[in-house]
């Protein structure tokens, strides 16, 4: 061991520059101020906003979580502030931390979609986007816009039209060929992929006859996702040019090293932070351990390293 | 605050009630009555959520010895219902759990003179112990209105008797107490009151609706610790809310409850929704 | 509780009839032999053979499997006996056991599924046939049976032509629409529809930078599936008429429960077999004795039964 | 069989290697040297698949008071790598651990003049001590040749020398016996035979693949016990396959490790695969 080795964990995401590859997942940190009791924020690559949109969302009615094999579903419904209320009460937030904010964004319209681009792109403290498109297309009848790669290409490129900041396109893992997305996505303008999203998954209350969820069916997450998030991860990254975000049941460092050898520039945490508000942070330190521990001097070199 | 406790004692005080005493750091002293904590049941990913416990009591253990250290302590008082109750129920001493807390906003606890009413509805009873500790102690008038379903369910009502606290009871079958809900005792007593008292509650949503309306017919203030399926505890995934008083569909209006509750003024929230 | 209550288990599977809902599914069970030290098979409703192909197969290198959180991947391709020695050497066993057997097969072209249809429809011991459709079609450059409608519509109707015993056609998870993958092999002849196969993940070895499966990915399977299985069956079990088998993550008689209430006519039991050998008795018997507690008479009556 | 078996001690007999206790099953004394049971670590989903490992003895207690019922038990020596034998090493006397076994073939005893020479690479030596027990049972002369990394990899050596069985140790950075492969010392001992022994062999695949080697050379017969990733342990999943001798793309030729093996003859087997 070299302990005395000085390692690079500094990665450049489409632009935006992360002291260390290791960011929180849009919807498991709040917007950056619900964790500051256990995350230094400075101790991590970035960290992405709840997803925005125009006008603030009640979200669904609860039951909203619910616990399954080695992992959760949720079906929150996107409750959010809104825009207006976050440039108004947790942008001055942003402004005081020194570490990259990506704000999460989705719409039910290409127009909402474009709309929600525009007014972010405006706000100094936003360091890039990552847009959610694992929403339904009011317009083309309820359509997921990330199922189908025509319709992920018209809202990405309509975002990419109006914001010169990072564009990360977040996919959805519910598709036949998450290589079709990607490109599709990546040929619409996107800087970067983030993914995976949630899987959709159900959970039934036996004695009631019920659904658990409210929803009815809500968004999978955790550890019981890793080899599914790992697999398109590593698919993805040897199909395009653009940086990968790697996202899916990333509980410690072990797990995030093994994305970044998937072909991951970046990881995000999600539900980890969870079980440990302080995931994040203990991550990108474990990180840092394991790359000292095994005289890797820069953690750029691991990125797509793996040998198959 | 994220800390380890080592368990003192893990005791089943009524079929499938458990009270578990706890190690805890200095700081958890500072913990109010209603506040909670999640705990992690397993270090393994199953349970892979932590789970929510009012905290019972606090206390600082004073060991006879001279010359040993006092020992910070919490209690949890919890029901055997699913997976991770059932895990906690067989640790023993010595064993260490991983904790997050004091969370939660807990009680008020409002003028002393009035008198405090607590209605507290089998495991409900959990958060309700240090709340009438803490309204003993600022010298307030308490008495508690206990109910279950058989008497199985009532649970450490002489731990309030020590305190001073008067104790009714009512059980659904009648094996323990009245017969029927605690809501009549409740009842009585508050028409003796005419009116001037203070309701604290937490049991099943039915009778925190149940609680609710008595309070807003006879206008006193009433205060209710909900529950809620959570996944963080800090307010950050948004799964635990509950329909304040304005909500609808048009006009959304989600209270956390894991941050600005638990314990909720009853007259803030939407009850149609609950009951 | 009425302890005396006497409970139908009995259900009918596309002309089969099942003592109980629970069967074994393909590729954890053997060929029914392997498991007859902890499992007596006349308290199980069928038993599905490893999946069977005109010619011996070797399967992959190893390693084959690895575990996951929650689950594990598998990676055996689809190493079998062939259909000739399955004649020889297993087709006797079945002859013995009084508890209906249902051949798994698979194809390379949609001849060899054919051909394998047509050679397990002469044999009087396969009460039914499970096609298992997440093989990729050499011929057309190795997409996937089951990740397409029409491909595979032609591969259940190329079947269909060539035998009268219940078709159970298996549906891979895979894709982005599970309901369009259930219609076309519904309108292609399909009696019954099974679900769901294996996801498609990966697992790697950070330290020696290699997937850990020689065959990079495998099929995941196991409790850690179960959300998204149970959202499929419910899914498919609303738009289609013909029954369906629900597969995923059964690990207990409530998982079997919950998957007959979102619409399965039966289930089966597979990853929990490896963990108890005798999962799927233990299940068929728990069944029973939750529908004395719970004072219902007959297992059929919560098929679908999931209030929502 | 599967059944649930008590720990009755679990004990770290070297950094990181544990030798573990449990009560058995009266039927489980007929288990063979070299096979193995399928543990299942946790009741919960975390560890989710069960661990193999080797039966390392067998016996019965007879407690000394008169009365006492005789207790069979079996032991396993095991080292600590991942997430299952973690949780394994902190199990206590008294915890209950479900068991599939005793599985797999075994191992062949063969003539019994014959010498014998067992080869033991670390925590391979596990299905190797009753493997001795059984040839010095039957009269055979018997050699050890236990290889490790350092001194801490030599396990159990007392053990087999009360069973009256010459042992042999190197390792590979000297710290005990000599310094290098224990295969030399074999090959010594195999030079004074003049070809007239039996291998057997349990270890890293490294090994495995020298002793195999030694073995073919000298035409004399050996016989290996492999480790492969297994998911049931009953010959159903089809996960723990070796290729054997024939083995090619065009011949498949797959050994089923838990039933055909984990013991092979090492002639049966195709060891460039493995090398
Ligand atoms: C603020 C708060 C304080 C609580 N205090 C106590 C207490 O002091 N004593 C006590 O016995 N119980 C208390 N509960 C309820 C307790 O959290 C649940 O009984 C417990 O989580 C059940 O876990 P399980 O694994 O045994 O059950 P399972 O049914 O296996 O749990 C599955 C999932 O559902 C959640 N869940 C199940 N029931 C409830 C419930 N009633 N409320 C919230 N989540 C639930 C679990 O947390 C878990 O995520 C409290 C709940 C809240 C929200
Ligand atoms: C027939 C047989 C007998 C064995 N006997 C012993 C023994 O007596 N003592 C002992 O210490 N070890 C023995 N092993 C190896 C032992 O099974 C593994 O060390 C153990 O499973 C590792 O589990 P883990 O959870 O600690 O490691 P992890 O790395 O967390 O395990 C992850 C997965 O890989 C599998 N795995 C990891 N290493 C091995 C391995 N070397 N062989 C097979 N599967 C592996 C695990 O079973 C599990 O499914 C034996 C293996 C086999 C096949
Ligand atoms: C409670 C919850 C809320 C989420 N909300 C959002 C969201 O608003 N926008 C989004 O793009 N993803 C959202 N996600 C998805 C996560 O960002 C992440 O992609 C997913 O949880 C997988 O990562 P994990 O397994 O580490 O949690 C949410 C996830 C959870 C658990
Ligand atoms: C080791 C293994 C081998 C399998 N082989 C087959 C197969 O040959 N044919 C098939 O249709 N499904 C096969 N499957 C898929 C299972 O039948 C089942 O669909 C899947 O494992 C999901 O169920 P489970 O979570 O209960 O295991 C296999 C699964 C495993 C784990
Ligand atoms: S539990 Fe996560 S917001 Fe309340
Ligand atoms: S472990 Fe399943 S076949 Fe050997």
């Amino acid at each position: 061991m070299k302990l005395d080795l000085k390692v690079d964990l500094s990665v450049n995401l489409a632009g935006i520059a992360l002291r260390n590859p290791v960011m929180t997942a849009s919807g498991t940190f709040g917007y950056g101020e619900e964790f500051v009791d256990y995350v230094d924020l400075l101790s991590i690559g970035a960290f992405i906003t709840k997803g925005l949109s125009l006008r603030p969302r009640a979200g669904n009615p609860t039951p909203r979580i619910v616990e399954t094999p080695g992992g959760m579903l949720n079906a929150i419904g996107l409750q959010n502030v809104g825009i207006e209320a976050f440039i108004a009460r947790k942008v001055p937030f942003l402004r005081k931390v020194n570490t990259p904010a990506i704000a999460n964004f989705f719409g039910d319209t290409v127009d909402e979609y474009a709309e929600m681009a525009r007014r972010l792109d405006a706000i100094p403290e936003v360091a890039g986007l990552e847009m959610n498109i694992s929403c339904p297309n009011v317009k083309q009848g309820g359509i997921v816009f990330g199922a189908d790669p025509a319709c992920a290409a018209s809202v990405v490129a309509a975002c990419r039209a109006v914001t010169k900041k990072p564009l990360i396109v977040k996919l959805s893992p519910n598709v036949t060929d998450i290589v079709g997305m990607a490109h599709a996505c990546e040929d619409a303008g996107a800087d970067s992929l983030s993914l995976i999203n949630t899987l959709v998954g159900m959970a039934i209350d036996l004695n009631k006859r019920r659904p658990v969820l409210a929803n009815i069916t809500g968004g999978f997450s955790g550890p019981a996702i890793k080899p599914i998030a790992l697999r398109m991860v590593w698919q993805v990254a040897k199909a395009v040019k653009i940086p990968i975000v790697g996202i899916g049941g990333i509980m410690n460092a072990t797990d995030a090293l093994e994305f970044i050898l998937a072909g991951a520039t970046a990881v995000q945490v999600g539900t980890a932070s969870f079980i440990n508000p302080g995931a994040a942070q203990k991550i990108a330190e474990d990180m840092a351990a394991w790359l000292v521990a095994n005289g890797v001097a820069d953690v750029k070199s691991l990125i797509g390293a793996l040998e198959t | 605050m994220q800390f380890t406790s080592m368990i003192l004692s893990n005791v089943e005080i009524s079929p499938g009630y458990f009270r578990m005493r706890l190690t805890a750091p200095p700081e958890f002293s500072a913990a109010r009555a209603g506040q909670f904590v999640m705990v992690r049941v397993s270090a393994a990913i199953d349970p892979l959520l932590r789970r929510p416990l009012a905290i019972f009591d606090v206390g600082v253990h004073k060991p006879p010895q001279s010359g040993s250290q006092a020992q910070p302590f919490f209690e949890m008082l919890y029901r055997v219902v699913g997976k991770g109750t059932a895990m906690l129920s067989v640790l023993h001493e010595t064993d260490l759990l991983d904790m997050l807390g004091p969370l939660g906003s807990g009680f008020r606890l409002g003028s002393i003179n009035e008198e405090k009413l607590i209605v507290g509805g089998g495991i409900g009873l959990a958060p309700l112990y240090l709340l009438a500790r803490e309204l003993v102690a600022q010298g307030s008038p308490v008495r508690l209105f206990a109910g279950g379903r058989t008497r199985d369910d009532i649970l450490c009502t002489t731990e309030f008797e020590r305190l001073g606290v008067e104790c009714y009871t009512a059980t659904e079958d009648g094996s323990l107490g009245e017969q029927g809900f605690v809501t009549v005792a409740l009842n009585r007593r508050l028409d003796l009151l005419k009116g001037r008292a203070t309701l604290y509650a937490c049991g099943p949503d039915g009778m925190l609706a149940a609680v609710a309306k008595i309070a807003a017919e006879r206008n006193i203030p009433c205060q209710v610790s909900l529950e809620g399926y959570m996944a963080c505890g800090v307010g950050a995934c948004l799964g635990c809310v509950a329909p304040g008083r304005g909500h609808s569909e048009e006009t959304p209006d989600f209270r956390c409850v894991c941050t600005e509750g638990p314990v909720f003024e009853a007259a803030d929230l939407l009850w149609g929704a609950h009951a």
